[in-house]
């Protein structure tokens, strides 16, 4: 039921994976809202056509679940009145919330998921983060050229959509590259596991030149680790999955000198990303991750999109609708990972950077790679 | 033709050899006692026959069937029905649901008809209904019918298994110590109702029983074995007065 | 030949956390035939407190690694049996005194399980915990095969672990009593042993059991989060019914069944495919074994 | 010296149904006492209230007491019943432990006593003395005993607990008559060692022709009491109890 | 009980009478609009649930087996009644145009359902032909395989999206719409579950049914006493493996994306705690375990963590208070006498 009164604050959905197999991305993705909002509540709230509106932020747990999402996300869009979502950020459930917001013609960005499903004829719905089809050609190239390598070996998490997708995406570039067979080794493990001795030395006894890991940091630790007590010594490369500072915590010395592709460095930041970075950590205590960064993101474009309708339309599926095309309709959005707008599909257009694990766990900036 | 005839009836568990050799038969409309020291292979006879085991040796045939590769259900079917050492009904279902669910094997009627309720699934249930119905009645526990058997005394639970085993109207019913645990009391009851069932539902009845009372005022014959086979056979007076029996299994003095 | 050997040495290792883990879990489950589904928890938990315990003794109380690894051992062991019995206590027991159907007993421990973690998450957080290096890791490397300090040091412990057990289910009173309890509760204070304090034994051995597993597994993967136990649960459940439920030699060899499966199957097809093939071969194993390797069927006689 | 054993205004029921209404009698150190009645009169309800264990659907003690030698003991634990004031019991229905051999379920009887090793093996070979089966049976899983067989566990069992009152439920359900006098005869010798009885038994005539005095128990009440004898004669008793 | 089915034709009925009024009422509620996406979805996952609870308490309550991979079956159904609708009624780019038009899909619906339903009951036969020889725990850990199976193949299926999962089965509700605009998803998930507590009535109340208790409780004595116990076990796993698969099938079609990861061990023990929180072997109590459950996670979403505690916490006070679950094996009607006088629930 749409009230005709003027909304006194701007209502926008949180739809996370509090609980489930990711909470920490749960986690930063709230943290990060958390900062946002009260910064800018500090001020008065967001500034739409010279009126100050407090921001109000709904987080809703989707459990990491697609039918929870689908839920959670007809709860903020039916009930709460959203004027906009953020989330969910794995594609499992971003896919079917998608599917719900663009029904519902709400506005939606996933800041993290790399499904194309997730936006591919939606247009209400939108990604922060880049595709595969993008990263994995800037992963292959930088490998080729940095280890001087001809082959490679792959272990993906099969149970985890990002990494298979990531993982299908890197063997056929580096095939089309290198020529067919030259992935030596193509192996999985599954959720939850932390043993991975067998797929480990099946690729060892490949012999690849380097080894691509798409897996989650946590899972990167382990492998690491285990590779190298298995006698592997080339060098690893990962997608951005690997960004986040709990990698050097938890893999130390083993991970130095490797290099992944990612949406920004932290180490030698400048401006609004070092700010960022600075303030997430003195008030949580850790380095944000990509899934910060990338929320970050979502929500700033969500805002500016908002603030470019230069109303608040009494009227939610108006307002909703203006906010869609301003959404669509940014020429540049100067976010801390890079600068972005958005394609036909709602995908980012946007830059890559790698970048190499130094003694001091620092991700250093290597090089940038941007979409022609 | 005997309705059952045994012939070498061996079993074997790992090395113990709980039957050897047993040959026995029955004619249609006997009442046969099978009696013998604990551990002597009765049991196992019944478990044999009723298809619970396979024998190691030896052949059972039924009414000119040999039972041999029949699984239970099958051997059910051709009608045989027989009570447990230990009861064993089931427990938490109502008394009538009990003797319905022994019914199985003429319910007649397939899954489809169970979902669409047809007129010959209607009509079967009836039949089985009543049959249920009609048993309680002759035994006179019908007050019992929506009772779960785990709350009866143990006396009526006998009763309620000879009941369920009598509603799938068999031709051979074997009773594993009717009447233990029953109280001296309910003991001649016991000894009426079964020579009533037998003349009733004319039915063969073989028991295994240790009540000397109970087989010899109901069977015509006994048969007596020991460590697995035979050792006598012969009427009650007989068998009583067999030198053998008395050292094996009756004892010669009384308390 | 080195690939086969490897794999060997990989399964062995992997097979000793199965059954370090499976050992606790048949215990209880052997006595009470409770699935304690909360099991993997508690060896969650055990991890969690070697990690305090260790980064504690490490930092601030600065003792040395050694020493801070003889001191964890058994504190974690204890702290966990404290959650078992606690759990015993609290949330089994009344269920059992009332006469509740195993399988309420079941989903209350699922339930405690759930409580366990994601209590875990809301109190600490969602950041992994990286687990200190206790004992520096030495690779040994010979005829192409390598294997690490640790590694060896596990296959020992679940061997001593296995040892242990063993003796006091088949050869003490304790043990013949627990077996007891296992087929009839009501019938084992008539013989004078008192059920209750059987039980509780039962779960200090057994929780402590999975305390042991968990430090030995944050030494060995030292990556912490609070639904690290939720797999290795089910797993170790699969070991102790293949083995044969409730027998420790089950739950020993179960648990390296279910090790050389898996990486046994990841080592010779695609790995993409384990699952597929590994659970195959199990189910064709349980359907023709059908108690397991020692179990043996009640109601064989009637 | 009070009673060994006296059980006063004993009332028990499962769940909503009174089985027991107000049960009187007592035992004396030394003697035999027999309980008898029919099926369902609440003779098994009795000994399972004596014996404290308590099963999740079994009876409730509602009113009344059972005192040994003076005291209480409704207050008590089952297994304390059995270790501490040495009074065991064989439960209808036999309950041996089918998953442990016949020696095991011997050996986990003598749990709570703390007699020498060599008392402990003169038990033994008392037990397997009167029943020969077992002792041929002795590793055999005792699940796949036969009926008699169980039986015989599940009286030998009580021998080897030691203790110095036993309460037993038809010990000879299932047993073959040569046995059951067997088994008798050695309760006997027992008794005569000082081992006091308390008896349920549905085979009346038997029962009464071995204890001391006797009980009969109707419909949860005591309704005849009186030395064997004097029962045996007693033509109400021996219509309704001792059968044809 | 001793009145016979033509004594009381209206007793026959009314209960039949009165799911069907509920049923319209709130497909004619939604409507109108008058209960929102928001809330109907959630009626939805519950009417999905119901048929889930319902149809794992045929073989883990009435049977007394103890099936952990239920989440398998739903997953069978749910990729297979997918991928017929989108064959049948959607052009999509893995399967091509559409095999018939769109619009039919209002009457041939079932068709996907039912072809959801019966690739799940034959998967059921995987865990049916071992309980031939295998009981108890040991059964448990074949349906834990089949479940880890069925998802490893879908990983291992590129034709059905892999782990990535599979997007499409939208378009064939929208088709409906564009025929008569009504709820049409909500009418046919409210019909499923409907029809799967008509099943399972009709089975468990029939001579036929009544052996599967009997299994549970003593399988030799039944077995001894004539029931064919295999193909008792057969046809119940079949039955209970195939409603799983419809309501795969019409979970699909709601949230209108698959993923394997969806159906593992942790949507099996849902269905599970609802099976006996609601009571083993009452079909009143499956359904009123799964409406509570199902309403309990919705109202607790905004608690965020602190939901997987307090659930779990609620739920281990309600088995305190009632070990033997909400209902028992009793039935709404045993519970209230009363009840009787309206309807029968045979
Ligand atoms: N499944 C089995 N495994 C091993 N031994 C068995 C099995 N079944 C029976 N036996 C053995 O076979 C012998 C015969 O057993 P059975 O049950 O037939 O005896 P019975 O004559 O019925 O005795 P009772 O009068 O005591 O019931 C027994 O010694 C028993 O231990
Ligand atoms: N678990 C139970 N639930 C409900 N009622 C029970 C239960 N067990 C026994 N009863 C009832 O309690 C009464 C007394 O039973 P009890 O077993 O004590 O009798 P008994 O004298 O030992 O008979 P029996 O000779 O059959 O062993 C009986 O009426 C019986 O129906
Ligand atoms: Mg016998
Ligand atoms: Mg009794």
């Amino acid at each position: 039921a749409g009230c005709s009164q003027e909304p006194e604050t701007i209502k926008i959905g949180f739809n996370v994976e509090l609980t489930g197999d990711i909470p920490k991305v749960g986690e930063s993705a709230k943290f990060t809202a958390e900062m946002i909002r009260e910064e800018i509540n500090a001020q008065g709230g967001l500034e739409v056509g010279g009126k100050k509106y407090p921001l109000e932020f709904i987080y809703l747990d989707n459990e990491s679940k697609p039918e929870s999402a689908v839920n959670a996300t007809l709860k903020l869009v039916e009930q709460d009145g959203v004027m906009a979502m953020i989330g969910p950020n794995s594609s499992k459930c971003a896919v079917p919330a998608g599917g719900v917001c663009n029904e519902r013609q709400t506005p939606m960005i996933s800041p993290w998921s790399t499904n194309v499903d997730t936006t591919k004829g939606r247009p209400w719905v939108f990604r922060a983060a880049f595709l595969d089809s993008f990263q994995a050609p800037v992963a292959a190239n930088f490998a080729a050229k940095q280890f001087n390598a001809k082959t490679t070996a792959v272990l993906f998490d099969i149970s985890n959509d990002f990494s298979k997708a990531m993982a299908d995406t890197f063997k056929q570039v580096w095939e089309a590259k290198m020529g067919p067979g030259t992935v030596l080794a193509f192996e999985s493990h599954g959720a939850k596991e932390q043993d991975f001795s067998a797929q480990l030395t099946k690729i060892i006894a490949a012999k690849p030149d380097f080894f691509f890991l798409p897996d989650l940091y946590n899972h990167v630790a382990l492998v690491v680790k285990q590779a190298r007590h298995l006698g592997y010594a080339g060098p690893f490369m990962g997608p951005d999955s690997w960004a986040s500072a709990e990698l050097m915590a938890l893999c130390g010395k083993d991970c130095v000198g490797q290099f992944f592709s990612t949406h920004y460095a932290a180490a030698g930041a400048q401006g609004a990303t070092k700010d960022f970075i600075d303030r997430y950590k003195a008030k949580y205590g850790y380095v944000p991750d990509d899934v910060a960064a990338l929320n970050w993101d979502a929500t700033h474009i969500m805002l500016q999109a908002i603030q470019n309708v230069g109303k608040i339309d009494p009227d939610l599926s108006a307002q909703r609708k203006a906010v869609r095309d301003a959404l669509a309709n940014i020429k540049q959005f100067d976010g801390i990972t890079g600068k972005m707008r958005f394609d036909a599909e709602g995908d980012p257009i946007k830059c890559a950077v790698v970048v190499r694990i130094a003694e001091d766990g620092q991700f250093i900036f290597t090089e940038s790679v941007c979409p022609e | 033709m005997p309705l059952l005839s045994i012939t070498g009836l061996s079993k074997n568990f790992g090395g113990l050899t709980a039957l050897s050799g047993l040959d026995m038969s029955l004619e249609d409309g006997e009442m046969v006692g099978l009696i013998g020291p604990n551990g002597a292979g009765k049991t196992t006879v019944f478990n044999l026959v009723s298809g619970f085991y396979q024998p190691s040796a030896g052949r059972i045939v039924l009414d000119g069937r040999p039972t041999s590769g029949l699984r239970p259900h099958q051997i059910a079917a051709l009608g045989v029905a027989r009570t447990f050492q230990n009861i064993r009904l089931w427990y938490e279902m109502s008394v009538l649901d009990n003797i319905r669910v022994a019914q199985h094997y003429r319910m007649g009627y397939g899954l489809l008809d169970v979902f669409r309720r047809t007129a010959r699934y209607r009509r079967s249930e009836r039949r089985i209904d009543a049959i249920a119905h009609e048993l309680l009645e002759a035994m006179d526990l019908s007050q019992y019918a929506h009772e779960r058997p785990k709350n009866l005394p143990y006396g009526l639970q006998r009763l309620v298994e000879i009941a369920r085993a009598m509603s799938m109207r068999p031709r051979l019913l074997l009773l594993d110590e009717p009447a233990a645990g029953l109280s001296s009391a309910d003991v001649d009851h016991l000894i009426d109702l079964v020579r009533r069932i037998h003349d009733e539902f004319h039915v063969t009845i073989w028991m295994i029983e240790h009540q000397m009372k109970v087989v010899m005022s109901l069977c015509s014959r006994i048969k007596v074995i020991d460590l697995g086979s035979s050792i006598a056979e012969g009427s009650p007076e007989r068998i009583q007065c067999d030198p053998a029996v008395i050292k094996a299994y009756l004892g010669d003095e009384t308390l | 030949m080195e690939y086969f050997f490897q794999n060997v040495l990989n399964a062995l290792q992997w097979g000793s956390f199965y059954a370090l883990i499976a050992l606790g879990y048949t215990l209880v489950y052997g006595v009470l035939s409770l699935i304690n589904f909360a099991h993997g928890d508690i060896f969650m938990v055990g991890a969690y407190v070697a990690y305090f315990a260790a980064t504690m003794f490490l930092g601030e109380v600065g003792l040395g690694p050694g020493v801070t690894l003889a001191l964890i051992v058994p504190l974690t062991m204890l702290a966990t049996a404290c959650v078992g019995v606690a759990l015993e206590r609290i949330a089994y027991r009344p269920l059992r005194r009332k006469g509740a159907h195993r399988l309420y007993v079941v989903i209350t421990a699922l339930m405690c399980g759930l409580i366990l973690e994601n209590g875990n998450l809301a109190l600490l957080g969602a950041s992994r915990k990286s687990f200190p290096e206790l004992v520096p890791t030495t690779v040994y490397a010979f005829a192409g095969l390598s294997v690490t300090n640790l590694k060896l040091a596990v296959i020992a412990t679940a061997v001593a672990a296995f040892a242990v057990l063993h003796f006091i289910v088949t050869k003490t009173k304790i043990g013949l009593a627990m077996r007891g309890i296992a087929w009839d509760s009501f019938a084992i204070p008539l013989m004078g042993v008192p059920p209750d304090r059987i039980i509780v034994f039962t779960f200090i051995l057994g929780s402590g059991m999975a305390g042991l597993a968990g430090v030995m597994f944050a030494m060995a993967y030292p990556v912490l989060e609070p639904y690290m136990g939720a797999l290795i649960g089910w797993k170790a459940f699969i070991a102790a019914v293949i083995g044969g439920i409730g027998d420790i030699r089950g739950a020993f060899l179960g648990g390296f069944l279910l090790a050389f499966l898996e990486i046994g199957v990841a080592a010779v097809f695609p790995s993409t495919m384990r699952d597929l093939i590994a659970f195959s071969v199990l189910l064709v194993f349980m359907w023709q074994r059908p108690t397991g390797v020692f179990g043996v069927a009640r109601n064989q006689k009637i | 010296m009070s009673r060994l054993l006296e059980v006063t205004g004993l009332r028990a029921r499962y769940g909503k149904i009174d089985a027991l209404h107000g049960v009187d009698f007592h035992v004396e150190r030394g003697e035999i006492v027999t309980l008898i009645g029919a099926n369902g009169a609440g003779k098994t309800t009795t000994l399972m209230a004596i014996s404290r264990a308590r099963p999740p659907d079994g009876p409730r003690v509602k009113a009344g007491d059972i005192r040994h030698q003076g005291q209480s003991i409704l207050g008590l634990a089952p297994e304390k019943v059995v270790s501490e004031l040495n009074m065991a019991l064989t439960p209808t229905g036999r309950r041996i432990f089918g998953n442990l051999t016949v020696g095991e379920n011997l050996s986990l009887a003598t749990y709570a006593r703390r007699d020498d090793k060599a008392g402990i093996k003169r038990d033994y070979q008392r037990v397997y003395d009167l029943f020969p089966r077992l002792a041929e049976r002795r590793r055999q899983r005792s699940e796949s005993l036969s009926g008699g067989e169980q039986q015989m566990l599940a009286v030998g069992r009580a021998l080897m607990s030691r203790c110095s009152f036993l309460l037993l439920d038809e010990p000879s359900m299932g047993l073959a008559p040569l046995l059951v006098q067997d088994m008798f005869r050695a309760l006997q010798a027992l008794n005569r060692e000082g081992m006091t009885i308390l008896l349920v038994e549905q085979n009346a005539k038997l029962a009464l022709k071995f204890a001391h005095r006797g009980y009969v128990l109707s419909t949860g009440e005591i309704v005849a009491s009186g030395p064997c004898a004097q029962l045996m004669d007693d033509p109400e008793v021996k219509k309704a109890y001792l059968g044809g | 009980m001793d009145q016979t089915d033509e004594q009381r034709p209206m007793q026959k009925y009314s209960l039949n009478m009165a799911m069907a009024a509920a049923l319209v009422g709130v497909v004619a509620l939604a409507q109108v609009g008058a209960i929102d996406l928001y809330v109907q979805s959630v009626l939805m996952f519950m009417a999905i649930n119901v048929i889930m609870a319902s149809s794992l308490n045929l073989v883990n309550g009435f049977m007394g087996e103890f099936s952990c991979g239920h989440g398998g079956f739903m997953c069978v159904g749910a990729y297979v009644g997918s991928v017929l609708s989108m064959m049948l009624f959607t052009d999509s780019h893995l399967y091509g145009a559409a095999l018939l038009p769109p619009q039919w899909a209002v009457a041939l619906f079932p068709l996907v359902l039912l072809g959801g339903g019966a690739a799940a009951a034959l998967a059921g036969v995987i865990v049916a032909v071992p309980s031939f020889k295998t009981r108890g725990d040991y059964l448990a850990i074949i349906t834990l395989a089949v479940n880890y199976i069925v998802i490893s193949a879908v990983h291992n299926l590129d034709i059905v999206g892999g782990p990535r999962g599979l997007t499409g089965m939208r378009p064939t509700i929208m088709a409906m719409g564009q025929v008569v605009d009504l709820p049409w998803m909500m009418i046919w998930v409210l019909v499923g579950a409907t029809g799967c507590l008509f099943i399972i009535r009709r089975y468990v109340n029939s001579t036929y049914g009544k052996g599967v208790i009997a299994i549970s409780q003593d399988e030799i004595a039944a077995e001894i006493m004539s029931v064919n116990t295999n193909r008792l076990k057969l046809i119940t796993f079949m039955v209970s493996s195939g409603l799983a698969g419809v309501a795969g099938a019409l979970y699909a079609h709601v949230v209108g994306y698959l993923n394997p990861g969806a159906f593992d061990i942790l949507k099996s023990t849902e269905a599970m705690v609802m099976v006996y929180l609601g009571g083993m072997g009452s079909l009143s109590g499956s359904v009123i375990a799964a409406v509570l459950f199902t309403l309990l996670l919705e109202v607790l979403r905004p608690l965020q963590i602190y939901k997987w505690v307090i659930v779990p916490l609620i739920l281990i006070l309600l088995m305190q208070f009632r070990p033997e679950g909400l209902m028992g094996d009793k039935e709404l009607s045993d519970i209230f006498p009363r009840l009787r006088k309206y309807f029968t629930f045979k």
